[in-house]
């Protein structure tokens, strides 16, 4: 499930409504990305997310549906904000439920990761020099890479 | 087409949408690429280093050889940095 | 933090508390387990969870103190309960948060990892059966040794 | 010395908790161990298995060569199933 929305979220219940009633999950594992008072080193005001309506939704859908056919998932949720934030707001929760919590742990770090190189938003930080389009990471492609199929291994490689 | 860009591109270019008759000839993002940079100081400077520009057409993500119809909505946008 | 308690609790609030007025934290792991109503196959009715008291804390407060040496952490807390709990119940609750999610998940999956394997805890569960205290698995064994410092590479090992 | 017993060690053995004096030449946990087993089939029973028992001196893991003290308490129970 995923949704796009300006307005807060409350993690705690989002939590219980995924798992209510869904007595065969036996971990949930939660990311809250929230907004931190520094960027680079400086001093952050606040920022505003833009994104992509429309497109935003198709790729959160597609990362959520891909992590629903790699993992054994019972629930899996993504919400992602738009708009002003300050330092300590949420920006994004991504929650999977699972039997087994190694699927949960797997699956919410796969979401994230993904999200943060395929979901088309931006940030526009306002800092002590003025407002400054934050730029892309080059750990969070590495991460998402991490989640590429692995090659076959050759059967006679040395191990 | 419906063409939007995002970002500092939007900002680069100095408004969020255009809607472009395509030409005859510009049949890919390549062609529409080259089009728009010469519509303006702002286009050529938002569409210079091709490296930091991500193309969408219809909500997808596409290569500058993607074909292109007259029905499609473009969108040029930087690397994301959501999250 | 630890705490070990009969009570339920409210992830989202704990949460909450843990990294309010924090804005250095750009991201916080939860992992909360559940009672399930599948037990090795058969219907669960309810279980009982068994402590050592003092030394329940004790090993607690020691895998914590190592997650916080081992990844920088702005706040941790681990929570776990014991008594009689039924299926969909709250078991445990292990919450990290730190400046970058990759410190966060990886310390929240050490700390239930780790806490599977050391923290003197005995599920007694009641299903179709009777009463039958559950066995440790031996892939909690394994989840636990995947943090254990691994050797070094040898400079001329093949790849 | 104070010796307890969690999960199906103190059932088997049918009770939590013995106070017990060690006697001379009874210096480490394995002597412990061979002096519970002779106090009943209970006791045998439960600590029949050692692979499958841990021991914990003052709220620590130790092995079956540790050596105790008379102020220690010690504690037998199976593998930890919490979490």
């Amino acid at each position: 499930m995923i949704r796009v929305q300006r307005e807060d979220f409350d993690p705690g219940a989002e939590v219980a409504a995924l798992t209510r009633g869904r007595h065969d999950v036996g971990g949930v594992v939660t990311f809250v990305g929230l907004v931190r008072d520094l960027a680079e080193g400086k001093a952050l005001g606040a920022m505003t997310l833009e994104h992509y309506p429309g497109m935003t939704e198709k790729q959160l859908r597609a990362i959520d549906d891909e992590a629903n056919r790699r993992w054994p998932l019972a629930a899996s949720l993504v919400i992602h904000r738009y708009g002003r934030l300050e330092p300590g707001d949420r920006i994004v929760l991504v929650a999977t439920a699972s039997p087994h919590r190694d699927a949960a742990f797997d699956a919410c770090r796969f979401l994230i990761d993904w999200l943060k190189t395929q979901a088309p938003f931006w940030k526009l930080e306002e800092g002590e020099a003025g407002a400054k389009w934050v730029e892309a990471k080059a750990s969070d492609d590495a991460a998402a890479l991490r989640w590429q199929a692995k090659p076959a291994k050759k059967p006679d490689a040395a191990e | 087409m419906k063409v939007l860009y995002f970002a500092w591109l939007r900002t680069r270019i100095g408004h969020a949408e255009d809607t472009i008759e395509l030409p005859k000839g510009v049949e890919d993002v390549r062609g529409l690429i080259d089009l728009l940079r010469a519509q303006g100081p702002g286009y050529a400077l938002a569409l210079t280093d091709l490296a930091t520009v991500k193309v969408a057409v219809n909500h997808e993500y596409v290569g500058l050889d993607h074909k292109l119809k007259p029905s499609d909505e473009v969108a040029f946008f930087p690397p994301v940095t959501g999250g």
